[in-house]
């Protein structure tokens, strides 16, 4: 200390209000630039709030401050000394700590050892006593009754949420994340949470909160960030803060680079769904999309929109409910019988479900219907297979030196472009789209979009998934937004704005609901 | 049932059926054949339990991290018919020498098997099946295909097998099934009361979460083969003193009643569950078949059959019944309950 | 993301390494260019290379069959079962077809349809198999089948070319162009790839693996005949430990252990090139022990060496940027 | 030295003598180089080691240039093996193989292969049951004679009383332990041997630890058992030693064909108080001037055929009647071993 220089010594005064101090960040994703030049500075016995939409680069940042991810650019301060966190044991080391909205738990370990399994200076042998001693003081002063002798397998996410909160405590931890811890709890049990965190932000804990519930911010921040698109938007103290303020300042990107959609003349009645349900997933959902028409879901991660896609295609078929197509009624236990049927589904995550990736471009295009593709002696016409692939390349415009190449070597754009090819080449009356231009560049975006407008002119029947709200509001005729499983609203083209959705969304039914600070 | 599910795990209950099934065995073969129930037929099953049980503990600790050694038959081989040719050379070396010799030799072994996993990020299966070819053609090239002969080995090896720990009764318990459950007892206090021994479940629980945590993963798979081959080589031991002559054929096969028996007791082939003593159960549970069956006039040739069969139905009981039985554990008692109420 | 470049040219590498070992034969063996000593080449293990063709579909897919060497026992017990109890040799050899089947279908149905681990699954068939084989012929060795059986495995057919080499011939066309050419083919990669994925696609995942199961029971019936054929006798222990020499050829061919990637132009070059070194060995005098650890230790470099070139590429990599 | 006398001795005394003909003797012409395959069963074997070890003296004392290749299968890919190394000795084209055949008349299509390129195959120890691409078997001792030494042996182990007594063999093909069985069975049919009674056949692959596991399972399968008899050098020891380890020596003794360095301290301590063998050394050693005479075209392989055979004197080919089909030349003779002379015999 007594080395460092009369300039060092004042950025470190400077800095010293700072636990941890994040200047400058950046990291890249192939074409996707999932942070630029972000600054974030956590102060002791603080809470800050990080908000953001789905992909403003908050998960991003958290992986950096957790070492799982190393920066492009830009240095991280924790006390004012410069750090670099090579790795998870490395931010543990250093008194940084995550927990997840998925917990990082081992199932075959009970809780009190989960709780305690980070402790690599415990010596050699497993204090079990002081260990449940321990873990039952730490989960009593918690509020969370739980057996800690019984494995980490058999509980909730809840109860899974408090052995990770259980966990980071026990490490006597400076900065702790918590990315929607609160997501899978009910009530009760959020308060009692935040009981906790504000014992630990008494005790100079400095806490970066993410979470989508607006009025949990409101309830438990000091400070409150909001990201966009991988860029720093604003920090305020959270009493300059208001919920107008803050999803104005999420959502609030150009809308004029999205053009609203001409809508399609609707055809009859396509598809009609009573009441759908998958036990323990979502509930209750009813509506019906036309031929022609784009039908937008809206809602956060895990709202139930993709599971309601997947019950749709037969993937995780649905317990309840009713579902027509065409006027009959129809079970759908099968992604076959759901092809047959004409609907096809484009999946979310493309790397792990659409596309296999060492496979070629027309092996993937043409893989759904691979028997439209045999000659009588059941082997691939690949010339025939090629022409399909060459005809959908000029229509999308998919940018690759040939159709032979693997799919896996083209950009997320090009990879979208496939995988819509693929879907469209089994000539569905029924498209659903989950998530159809997270993670590509502007001008493939532009380009799903104007394919999307065709296919809906064509007749063809659209629902839309997208956590991308301007896109669902650019695209659809109707918004239905989905929150924890349930159904909110469907909004019509002309009542369905940014802030409505997203108050739907964050299960406030009416705008100016939510005051200030509460509590 | 709310005591029963208190107190009892799942995986317990487990081992508890396995536990029944053998006595349920024992009271058929008791049946069918005649002077079942003496102290010889216990001696026998014991002897030919003694060894696979020193195995399989290795292979326990290999499985939890979700691997797999199939070289073991390979290393118990190597290290008899080296500790042997040791010992017949030497008479004067003391015993704990010999021993230690075997151990060391497996070890090695072990830790050539657990470089290329761990570091090399070979599969294990593929490491293990190479492994398994070059170190039993090693033994073969080095020995020139000669035996180790009975009469060559001092006396204290060959009196080994005879030698009695501790009598109960009519039942002699001999050094060696001694040397095996004290073995399964060090390992089970191991694995339940060492920070290093729980880290092997942590490991194979969630490999992601260990590396994420920063448990040294590469060091646990590591330490599990480098163990899995010194019990390997301890067991190459109990086979030389067990057989006596050792060809270069010595212990070939081993590992599939070892995988066996670790898989009948309860071992997740997926790493993460199981127990050390569990094994043990699995392996008293193929000893006994392995025995009994032997006994019964036409029925010797069965013994590969049903023991297929009982592998596949352990497997298949942990995949569909012990997940049930976790489901109905966690649907009734394991709730997070928050006490709110009771709070000031 | 890219492979290093020896991973692409894995089938280079083992073209070289064929004609090295083939040039080291020449320079070593006056014997070896003889017709009859290639014919010899492949004769001696011809049942290993026809299921090595399967064992390619099975872990291109992404699993294993570790009970191949079993089925092979237990389909040749069969027929000789069969056949000395009084049953017409054809009959035996269709009803022990049907056998391999079945025991294939069986590993097939629990790995598809239970969802059970297939190494785990064919390890109770590799033990359970050979127990039925055991229990079919006990300890006894049964010989004496008819002439046309005997001459199947024995006799050359077309020139100094035996009817099993032509079977193998014939089926690593078959198999090529399955696996090359055809849906199934197709549906093999893709699912070896990401068996999510597929299922996404409309891919009937079970039916495939299956299917695939009971043509590697199927096949490895027809081997295990074969060998019979070609020893003129059964015994219980036929073809006892061989599920390590397939493996390792298929795995040596290029072939993933975790699935998706291999092909069976590697496939073949592997065979050519164990069948090379084993013959080169063999007329060298180096018995089967050394031939196996040399193999063995083919296979774990076949994937140390592209692992540790990945790591030196990446680290190459790391240092220019 | 000792031992052959020793041996001599024992032939002697059983009134056994070998087949040392008096007809016109050929002379084995030394120092043409003949390259020879000796083929045993499988590896790992001591009996094997010292045939081995025989061969090797008389490669010496005929000067053959050719270094002897002692080559073997596993036992557990002991056919294939056999098969494999057959089929490369005759790509190879060498003068001759000696195998001790473990797989029966599987064996036959490449035996009859390397005989139809000129190679002779001559078997020792055991036999091509059908004879077909054989040349000549060099028999240790006559089957029927082994057949009465184990009678003999378990009449004198079990007593007048006699009593039931079983067989651990090596495998189930095994050409020449089932000749002896089968010899042993004929034998026992003399009323002489009435009251022993063989109650099993089990068989332990030539392994130690099958063996050993199948000894035990005799004891519990037939309570009554007095005797093991195991004509395999790996089964009686193994009986042996499961005996030993099992307490059991008093009740159940062991006997059989076995190699006295083996046996040495099963004899001493009574748990095998008889056994008998012959000299694998001289066996391998005479399967070498055989298979030298024939290639080098100094003895023809057919009946009448007679030879010397360095130290072990004149031997001569005749039809071998253990079997339909086949030569053979007859080594001879027995020994048998038990406390009193095992101890010499080791050495």
């Amino acid at each position: 200390m007594n080395r460092t220089t009369g300039h060092q010594k004042a950025v470190a005064a400077a800095d010293s209000a700072y636990v941890l101090n994040l200047r400058n960040i950046a990291k890249r994703f192939g074409a996707t630039q999932a942070l630029e030049d972000v600054s974030l500075a956590l102060r002791a016995g603080e809470v800050h709030a990080l908000l953001g939409e789905n992909g403003a680069g908050k998960s991003t940042l958290i992986k950096v401050m957790t070492g799982v991810h190393q920066p492009d650019r830009g240095e991280i301060l924790l006390a004012g000394e410069p750090i670099a966190i090579g790795s998870a044991a490395e931010a543990q080391r250093h008194g940084i700590a995550a927990i997840y909205q998925e917990p990082l738990l081992f199932p075959d370990l009970n809780v009190a050892e989960n709780i305690f399994i980070c402790h690599q200076n415990r010596g050699a042998i497993t204090d079990w006593r002081g260990m449940v001693r321990e873990a039952e003081r730490i989960l009593a002063s918690l509020g969370v009754s739980l057996d800690v002798r019984s494995p980490a397998r058999g509980l909730t996410l809840a109860a899974q949420q408090s052995v990770e909160i259980a966990k980071a405590i026990s490490l006597n931890v400076r900065v702790l994340i918590m990315d929607e811890p609160t997501a899978s709890l009910s009530a009760h049990e959020v308060a009692n949470l935040f009981r906790l965190v504000r014992d630990l932000r008494a005790k100079g804990v400095a806490i970066l909160f993410v979470s989508h519930r607006m009025e949990e911010v409101f309830q438990i921040a000091d400070t409150v960030t909001v990201f966009r698109d991988g860029r720093h938007i604003s920090t305020r103290p959270v009493r300059e803060v208001t919920p107008q303020s803050a999803i104005a300042d999420m959502v609030g990107r150009e809308m004029g680079l999205l053009e609203r959609r001409t809508p399609a003349p609707h055809g009859e009645k396509l598809l009609s769904v009573q009441n759908l349900a998958r036990a323990g997933v979502f509930e209750g959902v009813t509506f019906d999309v036309r031929r022609g028409e784009v039908l937008g879901f809206a809602g956060l991660i895990g709202a139930g929109r993709t599971d309601i896609g997947l019950a749709l295609f037969g993937i995780e078929p649905a317990t309840g409910g009713s579902i027509r197509l065409s006027d009959s009624e129809r079970t759908i236990r099968s992604p076959r019988q759901a092809m047959a049927l004409g609907i096809a589904y484009v999946s979310e995550d493309r790397r792990q479900l659409g596309l296999s990736l060492p496979m070629s471009i027309s092996a993937n295009i043409t893989l759904p219907v691979l028997s439209r593709y045999l000659n009588r002696l059941g082997l691939i016409r690949t010339g025939q297979e090629r022409a399909t692939a060459e005809q959908f390349r000029k229509r999308l415009a998919i940018r690759t030196p040939s159709v032979d190449l693997a799919a896996g070597k083209l950009s997320g754009g090009n990879q979208q472009k496939v995988m819509l090819s693929k879907w469209l080449n089994t000539h569905p009356t029924l498209l659903i789209l989950d998530e159809p231009t997270r993670g590509i560049d502007v001008g493939a975006k532009a380009e799903v979009h104007a394919m999307i407008g065709e296919l809906a002119a064509e007749g063809i029947g659209i629902i839309l998934i997208s956590s991308d709200l301007p896109e669902v509001l650019a695209m659809s005729d109707r918004v239905l937004v989905m929150r924890e499983g349930r159904q909110m609203a469907i909004f019509d083209r002309a009542e369905a704005d940014s802030e409505t959705v997203m108050f739907a969304a964050m299960g406030q039914t009416t705008q100016p609901a939510i005051t200030g600070a509460a509590a | 049932m709310r005591w029963l599910q208190r107190n009892i795990r799942p995986e317990q209950i487990r081992e508890l059926s396995l536990l029944l099934l053998i006595v349920v065995a024992v009271l058929f073969f008791g049946s069918l054949i005649d002077g079942y129930y003496t102290s010889r037929t216990f001696n026998r099953i014991a002897a030919s339990v003694a060894i696979i049980t020193v195995v399989a503990v290795g292979q326990t600790l290999v499985v939890l991290t979700r691997s797999i050694d199939l070289s073991v038959g390979s290393i118990a081989g190597c290290t008899a018919y080296f500790a042997g040719s040791m010992a017949a050379a030497h008479h004067d070396l003391p015993p704990l020498a010999v021993v230690l010799i075997a151990v060391a030799l497996g070890a090695v072994m072990g830790a050539i098997n657990g470089v290329l996993v761990a570091w090399g990020r070979v599969p294990s299966i593929i490491v293990t099946l190479g492994s398994l070819a070059i170190y039993r053609g090693i033994l073969i090239d080095y020995s020139g295909a000669k035996t180790v002969t009975t009469d060559s080995l001092p006396a204290w090896i060959v009196d080994l097998p005879r030698l009695t720990f501790v009598t109960i009764g009519n039942l002699d318990i001999r050094a060696m099934f001694a040397l095996a459950v004290a073995i399964v007892v060090l390992f089970q206090i191991g694995t339940s009361f060492l920070n290093v021994g729980r880290q092997f479940y942590a490991m194979g629980s969630n490999p992601d979460a260990a590396h994420l945590i920063g448990l040294p993963t590469r060091r646990i798979v590591f330490s599990a083969f480098l163990l899995s081959g010194a019990l390997s080589g301890l067991a190459g031991f109990m086979f030389l003193a067990r057989f006596g002559n050792i060809t270069v054929e010595a212990a070939r096969g081993l590992e599939l009643q070892v995988v066996a028996a670790v898989v009948v007791g309860g071992v997740n082939i997926f790493g993460g569950s199981g127990t050390v003593f569990g094994a043990m159960l699995g392996a008293i549970m193929i000893g006994t078949l392995e025995q009994s069956l032997f006994r019964l006039q036409i029925s010797e040739f069965w013994r590969d059959a049903i023991l297929g069969l009982l592998i596949l139905l352990a497997v298949a009981s942990d995949a569909v019944i012990l997940d049930r039985l976790r489901a109905l554990w966690a649907r009734t008692d394991l709730k997070l309950v928050t006490r709110a109420e009771a709070e000031p | 993301m890219t492979l290093p470049p020896i991973l692409r040219r894995w089938e280079t590498l083992l073209l070289v390494l064929l004609v090295a070992i083939g040039a080291v034969n020449i320079a070593w063996s006056p014997f070896y260019l003889g017709v009859g000593n290639i014919v010899n080449l492949f004769q001696l293990s011809i049942e290993k290379i026809i299921v090595a063709l399967t064992m390619t579909l099975i872990i291109v897919n992404g699993e294993i069959d570790l009970s191949v060497a079993s089925v092979m026992g237990l389909s040749a017990c069969v027929a000789a079962y069969l056949f000395h109890a009084g049953i017409a040799l054809p009959w035996a050899l269709l009803a022990s077809l049907a056998a391999g089947a079945a025991a294939g279908a069986f590993n097939g149905f629990w790995v598809a349809y239970v969802g059970l681990p297939s190494l785990a699954v064919t390890l109770a068939g590799l033990i359970g198999y050979r127990g039925i084989a055991r229990i079919l012929v006990e300890d006894r060795a049964y010989g004496g089948f008819p002439d046309w059986f005997n001459a199947l495995g024995q006799q050359p057919w077309i020139g100094p070319v035996t009817v099993s080499i032509v079977v193998f011939l014939v089926m690593f066309a078959g198999v090529a162009v399955v696996l090359h050419g055809s849906a199934l083919g197709r549906l093999v990669y893709v699912m070896g790839n990401n068996v999510q994925a597929a299922r996404y696609s409309g891919v009937r995942v079970k039916r495939v693996k299956l299917l695939l199961f009971t043509a590697s029971g199927t096949v490895a019936a027809l081997a295990g005949l074969l060998y019979a054929a070609r020893l003129g006798s059964v015994r219980g222990d036929m073809a006892v430990g061989f599920e390590l020499d397939i493996i390792t050829i298929v795995l040596l061919g290029g072939v993933s252990i975790f699935g998706g990637s291999g092909n069976l132009v590697g496939v073949g070059l592997s065979i050519l090139l164990i069948l090379n070194l084993r013959n080169g060995m063999g007329l060298a005098n180096i018995t089967g022990n050394t031939q196996t650890s040399v193999i063995g230790a083919l296979l774990v470099l076949s994937v140390l060496v592209p692992n540790m070139a990945q790591t030196l590429h990446t680290k190459w990599k790391g240092r220019e940027t | 030295m000792k031992k052959i006398l020793l041996a001599t001795v024992a032939a002697t005394m059983l009134g056994l003598l070998a087949p040392h003909g008096a007809s016109a003797q050929t002379t084995i012409e030394p120092g043409k180089p003949v390259e020879m395959v000796l083929l045993p069963k499988f590896l790992g074997i001591l009996p094997f080691d010292q045939a081995h070890k025989g061969a090797e003296e008389a490669a010496a004392e005929l000067k053959n240039a050719k270094t002897l290749q002692y080559l073997g299968p596993t036992p557990e890919n002991s056919v294939a093996g056999q098969i494999e190394i057959v089929t490369n000795a005759t790509t190879q084209g060498v003068g001759a193989i000696m195998m001790s055949n473990n797989s029966g008349d599987q064996i036959v299509p490449a035996a009859k292969a390397a005989h139809a390129k000129g190679i002779k195959v001559v078997t020792w120890d055991s036999p091509i049951p059908s004879a077909e691409g054989e040349d000549v078997f060099v028999a240790q001792v006559d089957f029927s004679e082994t057949g009465k030494v184990m009678a003999d042996m378990a009449l004198s182990i079990m007593g007048p009383d006699g009593g039931k007594f079983a067989i651990l063999s090596a495998s189930p093909d095994a050409a020449n332990q089932n000749a002896w069985i089968a010899a042993m069975q004929t034998a026992l049919k003399d009323p002489k041997y009435a009251k022993l009674e063989v109650v099993g056949i089990v068989y332990g692959n030539d392994q130690s630890e099958a063996s050993y596991s199948q000894a035990l399972a005799l004891v519990d399968k037939y309570p009554g058992i007095k005797l093991i008899m195991a004509p395999t050098s790996v089964g009686i020891v193994a009986a042996a030693k499961a005996m030993q380890d099992e307490k059991l020596c008093d009740k159940i003794k062991v006997s059989g064909l076995g190699v006295p360095a083996e046996m040495l301290a099963y004899t001493k301590n009574g748990c095998a108080p008889q056994f008998a063998l012959w000299s694998f050394v001289d066996l391998g050693y005479l399967s070498y001037y055989t298979a030298y005479g024939l290639a080098t075209g100094a003895i023809k392989a057919e009946a009448g055929a007679s030879f010397k055979a360095g130290r072990l004197g004149n031997y001569t080919i005749t039809k071998d009647p253990t079997r339909k089909e086949g030569l053979r030349v007859l080594m001879g003779p027995f020994s048998k071993y038990d406390a009193s002379n095992v101890e010499a015999a080791a050495k």
